[in-house]
């Protein structure tokens, strides 16, 4: 019995003897948006992917709206609630269309998978669908080749959207692309979530973007949470010396590079001395609904 | 002498000799077109072992050029009753080694023939033989178990082969590490293995009119017919028994030296060796041979280098009778092509349209030709004959295993007598011969070749041969194709070797010196 | 003849219709295979005479308007016995590509789509069969079975399998991580209609270059078989088998007999080469 | 470094092992009598069969016959030829020189060669890289039979220039009577090595790191040497690797139509004649051979690849 | 009038050969003074990367040049391939966008600090010498163990000062940065841009520096060049550009970029950029542009100056007024 549509606890997930994600918690709301940042390597793109099924997380526990969706589907009908609740777009927008498959197709596979709609009403809903995402009849029958990064990156979300998810997760779902473009795809979105309430997990390293994107913010450093919070906060007042930094080196006016090594070639020491804490208590001020980041973090 | 035109080939010409050798040389180099196997005698059964055991190790008789039988490490050969031969042993007789010839190592080399463990491959030689005794210090009885003149002649080849009792003994006797140690006019030197042998002139050979005048002999494999003509052309080595037919055409015109062609006892026959199925109606086998076009296939498989034969036995392995055998053979029908008649005959029989499976191999180019004419010829007269391709090893086994041979009808063969006895072909057409492969049987026949075989008289013999081969023919148990000539080319610097096809038996290199 | 060069996903030899004559040069290709194709099929048709039939008048006569390519030492009319021969070239490689071709796709793909257990048993089968040469493994069959088509062209369907397997399994593996085969798992479908339905047609027509380009290879390995009195037997008109009858004819400086299958081959294999390289081109093309 | 040598070593071990029993068991299940094979086709004697069964312990189970066989060949003893009547590894010993000549030399063909014209073909397009491509297709494209039978007409019968026959004694003699045989065993693979060659290179001329170094003001022949050719060494080590392993069986063509007597014609006539003992010895030394040559071709690489090397990694 | 350390005039880079004949720059004109950082920003095939290698000499295969590019005073483009040589050892100086692929991973760091040098005959001792120095410069520690390692044993950011180390090593009066820092993360990113900055500072170097972030740009640059579709579009301060910004789609940029001190949200400028070649005639932006009048589609804009600022855009002077 719960409000969140995605619940994350306590995620691990370490490949060999390196740890890539350890003790992940958070939890979104029905049609909230969280932002999950981090630098290279920090373990983003791993959490995502155990939430969507992708990779099996060595312990912890995925909820969506309440069901457990721990570990990797096994019969179809799992997978297939599992796909219902979550969808993914990614990064790359030029791999993530089979090269064989017109946009129309792509668009009514999903539809022909989860739901028993006749031929009309699927072209019908798929026709919805592309339009919604600003696709007209001359892409639908494109094959992806055809088609611009922006274009491309348009299809996948009406084929992540075709399923009616409750959550969409994002994973650097326009690092790929020109400014330009991903303005108009950041509009898209945010149009979207206006009109369906679906939730956004978006996985990011750009922090600018944050801002304009995410109600609360996730900051992950070298696997693990450091801080956590409503993105207007955390970026006023950034707690975490990882975040401070992460949040200083971000191109602008008055900008100081020289500065900013300098802090990080301190917190790098710092770390090294005290390798098991990589966040100090006091900067986790907000942990939603669970203590056990809090937790993992003061040991 | 005797000559053939071969189809619109130029005609070729027998040489009984070349010019004696005018003084010694001290390397040759001999081409044989495949590596031996082994130099022990008793595996010594085709033409490249023999061609280089001929000159090392010697026999009780002697097969001489002309090929006529004589005595050999046997001073003489003995026949008191018909089912006992007495061999006295030739004193003074050194093996390489430097020991002394006696007669236990006479009956130690052919006991050994008769052993399962060696498996000799002339075991059928002693197929007559009761027992192998030693009678003095230098005399071995051999006990018949019937009269067997063809034993006394068989010994001339490897069957009467004498190697030392105590080299037999030793483990890896013939192979490339131990070699021989015979009485030849050559000794075993070296065999490097896949490349050549290498002999030494042998200076206590007791036999002075046969001295060797080639100090040392090396015997080199070429496989591959094109890169043995090359290299006979080139110079590269001197001479070579067996040439490729391919090459004559150049062999011929070479400005180094001479192709000769000598007596041989090969015939080339098809063997119908299913006389029980198509071919068992003498009329379809008479047809058949009608149909073919010897000079055709003699053109196109011996380089034209042959005569078109008239009877299944060689008219060349009459040794023991040279000139009643020209008698014998004049008297045989003439074989002249016709198809229409043939096509004619196969009707008569009811054959048209039954089957003929021939088998053809790669083993050699003779045979796929072979098989490819008669097939044509076959065709034309109504029968439909099958080529069955059967791989080089099993083309072997098609003389050696009855089942082998099953499902086929019609087999080409080469074949070559070691003695110069026409009995020793015309003998295997004897009912239940181990090489009478269609099972051919006729009691008149059968009592002709044991009567032959109990004839000491080689005239006497002769004539009943004659018989035999008047039967072969009639009945078409083999249906003979043609007589090639032994072939030999030898380079200008040298002479003296034999051309005949007994060089696979007499030391022929002891005769081999320089032509100026 | 076993180191069968293999395709790599972005980088491939040359395809020489880039560099020379472009489409030209594949259109030439593909037409010419198809006229061989064609001339197997109705042999009895084109050939203008039996390719069995014995003219011993004609042995080893050169080219003629009667014998156009000439006749052969028993005077059978070569060009007859090349277009007969075309016959068993065909077939032969044919059957290989095929065999390999399935089998490699088979383990190759189901090694990298499992991964784990199941794709390191594979994998060490596959470089088992790595380690006897395609040509060591016919000449071991014919050993052992005898003579003939059949067995070597088992032995090379198994020995070719690992080369379109490791293929398969390399672009399988590198397919299987990018992003819109995940995004089909993420859409919920199960793990046989993704390989089946998207996967397989996307590795597709890499595989089918490295087997057109294979079939060359089988063919210049059973000629090769045959070359050496272990495939095709005789009399049957076989590419391979008539350099082999050939081959002494020579001598006789008659070179039509041996040396028009010889050019035969040369041709029918670079044709291959050149479509299959082309296919490979292509496709990193579009990738790019 | 030592460790991944080992691994390697015991995989090989494995590999031998299992294919030396499906060597071993594949000529078992021939059709037919093994004895009647090990007579040579020749008239046998039931009691010669039977000896013959003997002396070659055909009367065991199979795998009592296989754990004699391999126990064998592990001290080097092959087993006795039937038709030679010889130690096999004396027989293979004998004809190995010739067999391990020819490789060597056209080895150094195709490498060279391959090198050579792959390097041309790379750094002057247009005409020379046309020709060259041209040239590789077609000799890719011809079996080594085929261009044996060239090279025997052209060169030994037409022109004289090189013998007919022999494998030559001593270095030059060698060179000589080898170069026929090793141009027609390299044909094919010189086409190969230079098509690899020619790719490679123009995939690492198109790297990033190439440009760099021309805007670095790098002369273009160091350019070429030191960061083409020499990135460019991973490929053509591995296709070359593969190819002179694969020479071992394809010399057994080349010596067939040269009438060179060497380990493969070795193997071609035994398996004619089903001499059984010498084809499992042969064939067990070729995936020796095959594998060792992998091996070797694994631990070249770390040598040309700084990022193979198995001994250290880690980033600074 | 003293030469400009980097003038190009006027400079046109076209594909002729066969099927890909295609322009790439059109007319691009820009210049860099001694001890100034330039920047050059716009969105992909924007021709930045041309513009900039086409400074050393470096034309994409096949292509030519017209126009003028000098080097203080010495034109580039008709000089000969060992004078061209000599300018990329000593003269001018590149940096790559992703140093992982720029420096050969088959060969040692000291290698490829030291080639340029050894290139330039300086002996092996000296140039290891030299380039201990200069890893010490851009902060790597343990120089001269770090020359004897492989690229692969660094990760990017480190490789990126190697990467500087070795363009510093000729001593050139001019370096160009095309995307130094593209490939890392925002705070490896900051330190990289601080060592570059100091020592640019430090040796009085020119230097151009390519970005697609006008952020970065205005962060590091004196002045900022905007290329659209091959071709100039704005040149400004820093200062300016953001302040002022003339050309619509420097506006339209801007609003895209997202800001962290801003509410603004991004907002998406329409359609998507294009190429050069596949430009239509008039204003390459026409087809996205706000303000555009059917006269844009068909007169190709000119530079013109305004306000300190060169634009290109038909109807800047009325947009001003707006
Ligand atoms: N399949 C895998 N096998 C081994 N290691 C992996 C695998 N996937 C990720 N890793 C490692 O796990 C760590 C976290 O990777 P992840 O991709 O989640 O980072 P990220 O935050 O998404 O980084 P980026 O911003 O570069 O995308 C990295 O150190 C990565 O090398
Ligand atoms: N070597 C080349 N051959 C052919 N065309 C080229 C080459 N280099 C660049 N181009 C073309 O020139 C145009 C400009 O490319 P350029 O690399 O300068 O863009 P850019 O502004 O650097 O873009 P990015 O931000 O993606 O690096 C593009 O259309 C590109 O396709
Ligand atoms: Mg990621
Ligand atoms: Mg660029």
């Amino acid at each position: 019995m719960t409000e969140y549509a995605l619940e994350v606890e306590n995620l691990r997930k370490t490949f060999g003897d390196h740890v890539a994600v350890d003790g992940v918690s958070f939890s979104l709301k029905p049609g909230g948006s969280l932002a999950i940042v981090g630098e290279s390597g920090s373990g983003k793109t791993t959490t995502a992917r155990m939430i969507v099924g992708l990779e099996r997380p060595d312990s912890g526990r995925i909820s969506v709206t309440g069901r457990d969706r721990s570990g990797v589907a096994r019969g179809r009908a799992t997978r297939l609630a599992r796909a219902r609740e979550l969808q993914m777009v990614f990064q790359d927008p030029y791999l993530s269309l089979d090269p064989r498959v017109s946009v129309a197709q792509c668009v009514e596979e999903p539809l022909r998978l989860h739901f028993g709609m006749s031929p009309q009403e699927r072209r019908t809903r798929r026709d919805e669908l592309l339009e919604r995402v600003g696709l007209g009849e001359r892409e639908a029958d494109a094959l992806p080749r055809r088609l611009s990064g922006g274009q491309r990156q348009r299809v996948a979300i009406a084929r992540a959207l075709a399923t009616e998810p409750k959550v969409l997760i994002l994973d650097e779902a326009t690092a790929a692309l020109d400014v330009s473009i991903q303005a108009q795809i950041l509009d898209l979105l945010a149009e979207i979530r206006r009109d369906t309430g679906v939730g956004y997990l978006f996985v990011t390293h750009n922090l600018a973007l944050v801002r304009h994107i995410a109600d609360d913010i996730l900051v992950l450093y070298q696997g693990r949470v450091v801080e956590t919070g409503p993105t207007r906060d955390v970026l006023a007042v950034p707690e975490h010396p990882y975040t401070r930094l992460l949040l200083h080196s971000v191109p602008r006016p008055g900008w100081d590079p020289a500065q900013i090594a300098a802090d990080r070639r301190a917190l790098a020491a710092a770390l090294k001395e005290t390798p098991a804490a990589p966040a100090s208590p006091e900067s986790l001020r907000h942990v939603p609904d669970t203590n056990s980041t809090e937790r993992s973090a003061a040991q | 002498s005797p000559s053939g035109k071969g189809g619109d080939s130029a005609a070729f010409e027998i040489t009984k000799d070349t010019p004696p050798a005018k003084g010694a040389v001290d390397t040759v180099t001999w081409s044989l077109y495949a590596e031996p196997q082994s130099l022990d005698y008793a595996y010594a059964f085709d033409y490249h072992p023999n061609t280089v055991l001929a000159n090392v190790c010697e026999q009780l008789m002697r097969v001489t050029p002309d090929l006529k039988v004589e005595p050999g490490l046997a001073a003489a050969a003995a026949n008191p009753d018909p089912k006992r031969w007495v061999y006295t042993i030739r004193d003074g007789v050194k093996f390489h080694d430097g020991s002394t010839l006696t007669a236990d190592d006479v009956v130690a080399s052919m006991r050994r023939h008769m052993d399962p463990k060696v498996g000799s491959y002339w075991v059928s030689a002693y197929q007559n033989v009761d027992k192998i005794e030693k009678t003095g210090p230098m005399e071995v009885t051999v006990h018949l178990k019937r009269p067997d003149q063809l034993f006394n002649e068989e010994m001339g080849t490897s069957a009467g082969t004498i190697e030392s009792a105590a080299s037999l003994a030793k483990e890896g006797y013939g192979t490339p590490d131990v070699g021989v140690n015979c009485t030849g006019p050559f000794s075993f030197e070296s065999w490097q293995k896949g490349q050549s042998i290498n002999f030494k002139k042998f200076a206590d050979y007791w036999d002075k009119a046969l001295a060797p005048k080639v100090s040392t002999l090396t015997m080199v494999f070429i496989p591959d017919p094109a890169a043995r003509v090359n290299a006979l052309l080139a110079g590269e080595v001197d001479g070579g028994y067996l040439l490729p037919p391919p090459g004559f055409p150049k062999l011929r015109t070479a400005t180094n030296g001479t192709l000769y062609f000598g007596p041989n006892t090969t015939a080339v026959n098809l063997i119908p060796t299913n006389l029980k199925g198509t071919l068992g109606d003498l009329k379809v086998r008479k047809a058949l041979s009608m149909a073919l076009d010897r000079d055709g296939i003699i053109k196109a498989a011996a380089g034209g280098a042959a005569t078109p034969a008239k009877a299944p036995g060689a008219t060349g392995a009459w040794g023991i009778a040279p000139d009643a055998a020209k008698e014998y053979y004049a008297k045989l029908p003439a074989l002249t092509r016709d198809v229409a008649g043939a096509k004619k005959l196969v009707e008569e029989a009811g054959a048209t349209g039954k089957k003929i499976v021939i088998a053809t191999s790669t083993l050699s180019p003779e045979i796929g030709v072979i098989a490819n004419a008669v097939q044509s010829a076959g065709q034309a007269i109504g029968l439909k004959v099958e080529l069955k391709a059967v791989a080089p090893e099993a083309y072997t086994a098609l003389f050696s295993d009855p089942k082998a041979r099953e499902g086929i009808d019609l087999v080409m063969t080469i074949w070559y007598d070691s003695t110069p006895d026409p009995l020793e072909f015309y003998g295997i057409l004897r009912t239940g011969d181990f090489s009478n492969y269609g099972g051919y049987s006729n009691p008149e026949y059968d009592a002709l070749v044991d009567e032959a075989n109990a004839q000491a008289d080689p005239a006497a013999r002769a004539a009943t041969i004659a018989k035999l081969q008047e039967i072969a023919v009639r009945d078409v148990v083999w249906i003979p194709l043609y007589e090639p000539p032994h072939s030999m080319f030898l380079n200008k610097r040298l002479t003296g070797a034999p051309t005949s096809i007994s060089q696979l038996v007499y030391p022929w290199a002891a005769r081999l010196g320089s032509a100026g | 003849m076993t180191a069968v060069p293999t395709i790599h996903r972005r980088r491939f030899f040359a395809p020489l219709s880039r560099v020379v004559g472009g489409d030209k040069l594949v259109t030439a290709a593909l037409a010419l295979l198809a006229l061989l194709i064609v001339a197997a099929a109705f042999a009895p048709l084109i050939a203008p005479h039996d390719p069995d039939a014995v003219d011993l008048s004609a042995t080893l006569s050169g080219s003629t308007p009667e014998h156009l390519l000439g006749a052969d030492q028993s005077g059978r009319d070569v060009l007859s016995r090349l277009i007969f021969g075309a016959r068993t070239g065909l077939l032969g490689p044919l059957i290989v590509v095929i065999v390999s071709t399935v089998l490699g796709m088979l383990i190759g793909v189901t090694a990298a789509w499992h991964g784990g257990v199941v794709d390191s048993v594979l994998s060490r089968a596959m470089e088992l069969i790595f380690s006897f040469p395609a040509l060591l493994l016919a000449i071991i069959l014919v050993a052992v079975f005898g003579v003939g088509l059949t067995a070597p062209v088992i032995a090379m369907s198994v020995a070719y399998a690992p080369y379109v397997g490791r293929l398969a399994r390399s672009v399988a593996l590198q397919e299987k991580t990018r992003p819109y085969i995940q995004a089909y798992r993420v859409q919920g479908w199960s793990g046989w209609v993704i390989c089946v339905k998207h996967l397989l047609p996307n590795i597709a027509p890499l595989v089918l270059a490295q087997s057109a380009i294979n079939f060359g290879y089988a063919l210049m390995d059973l000629a090769a078989l045959s070359f050496l009195g272990f495939g095709v037997q005789p009399p049957t008109a076989d590419w391979g088998a008539m350099i082999n009858e050939g081959a002494p004819s020579l001598l006789q400086g008659a070179m039509l007999p041996a040396l028009a299958p010889g050019v035969a081959i040369v041709i029918t294999v670079v044709a291959f080469s050149i479509v299959g390289e082309s296919i490979a081109d292509r496709v990193a093309r579009r990738e790019q | 470094m030592a460790g991944f040598l080992l691994r390697r070593i015991a995989g090989i071990a494995v590999t031998l092992l299992i294919t030396s029993f499906l060597i071993f068991g594949s000529v078992h299940l021939a059709p037919g009598d093994p004895a009647t094979f090990l007579m040579g086709g020749r008239s046998a004697s039931p009691a010669a069969l039977a000896a013959i069964r003997e002396q070659y312990h055909l009367n065991d189970p199979f795998l009592v016959q296989y754990t004699k066989w391999i126990g064998g060949v592990v001290t080097g003893d092959f087993g006795k030829s039937a038709t030679f009547r010889q130690d096999v590894g004396g027989l293979i010993a004998a004809r190995l020189p010739t067999t391990l000549w020819l490789i060597g030399y056209a080895g150094l063909l195709i490498l060279v060669g391959g090198l050579v014209f792959g390097t041309l073909a790379a750094l002057r397009r247009g005409v020379v890289d046309r020709a060259v491509l041209v040239g590789t297709g077609i000799a890719t494209a011809t079996p080594s039979f085929v261009a044996a039978i060239g090279l025997i007409s052209l060169f030994s019968v037409q022109l004289g220039w090189f013998p007919a026959f022999g494998n030559g004694t001593g270095f030059g003699d060698r060179l000589y009577h080898l170069t026929l045989p090793a141009a027609a065993l390299a044909l094919t693979f010189v086409g190969l090595v230079a098509r690899v060659t020619r790719t490679s290179m123009l995939e690492e001329l198109r790297r990033e790191h190439v440009e760099v170094a021309r805007s670095r003001g790098v002369p273009g022949s160091d350019v070429v040497r030191r960061h083409v050719l020499r990135n460019a060494l991973g490929p053509i080590t591995t296709v070359t690797g593969t190819v002179v392993a694969g020479l071992l069986v394809a010399t057994s063509i080349v010596e067939t139509a040269f009438g060179l007597s060497g380990v493969g014609q070795l193997l071609v006539s035994s398996v004619t004649v089903k001499d059984f003992p010498v084809v499992q010895a042969i064939s067990l030394l070729v995936v020796l051979a095959f594998v060792t040559v992998n091996l070797i071709v694994d631990l070249v690489h770390p040598l040309i690849d700084p990022r193979l090397s198995h001994a250290k990694g880690g980033r600074a | 009038m003293t030469t400009r350390l980097l003038e190009i005039e006027n400079l046109n880079v076209r594909l002729p050969a066969g099927k890909a004949a295609r322009p790439i720059l059109d007319g691009v004109s820009l210049h860099v003074e001694r001890g100034e950082a330039v920047g050059l920003v716009g969105e992909s095939g924007s021709g930045k990367s041309v513009t900039c290698r086409a400074a050393l000499g470096l034309l994409p295969e096949g292509a030519t040049a017209t126009g003028a590019l000098r080097l203080d005073g010495a034109d580039i483009l008709t000089m000969s391939p060992a004078r061209l040589r000599e300018l990329r050892r000593r003269d001018v100086s590149m940096i790559f966008q992703d140093p992982r692929a720029s420096i050969n991973p088959m060969r040692r760091i000291g290698d490829f600090v030291t080639e340029g040098m050894r290139a330039g005959g300086v002996p092996q001792k000296d140039a290891l010498k030299r380039a201990e120095e200069l890893l010490e410069s851009v902060g790597i520690r343990a120089p001269r163990a770090a020359l004897r390692r492989y690229p692969h044993e660094f990760s990017g950011g480190m490789l990126q000062r190697v990467m500087i180390a070795g363009a510093l090593a000729g001593g050139p009066r001019l370096l160009l940065a095309d995307e130094p820092t593209t490939a890392l993360d925002v705070t490896t990113q900051a330190e990289v841009i601080s060592i570059l900055t100091r020592l640019q500072a430090e040796r009085d170097m020119g230097m151009l520096f390519v970005t697609h972030d006008l952020e970065l740009a205005a962060a590091i640059c004196d002045r900022i060049y905007v290329m659209y579709a091959g071709r100039i579009v704005e040149a400004q301060s820093a200062e300016g550009l953001f302040s002022r910004p003339r050309h619509p789609y420097t506006s339209g940029l801007l609003a895209a970029t997202p800001r962290l001190e801003s509410d603004e949200p991004p907002h998406g400028v329409p359609g998507r950029p294009v190429s050069l070649a596949e430009s239509p005639a008039g204003c390459a932006f026409a087809a996205r542009c706000a303000h555009v009048r059917p006269g844009c589609t068909q007169e190709e804009p000119v530079q013109r100056e305004i306000d300190g600022a060169q634009v290109a855009c038909l109807r800047v002077e009325e947009l001003i007024h707006d």
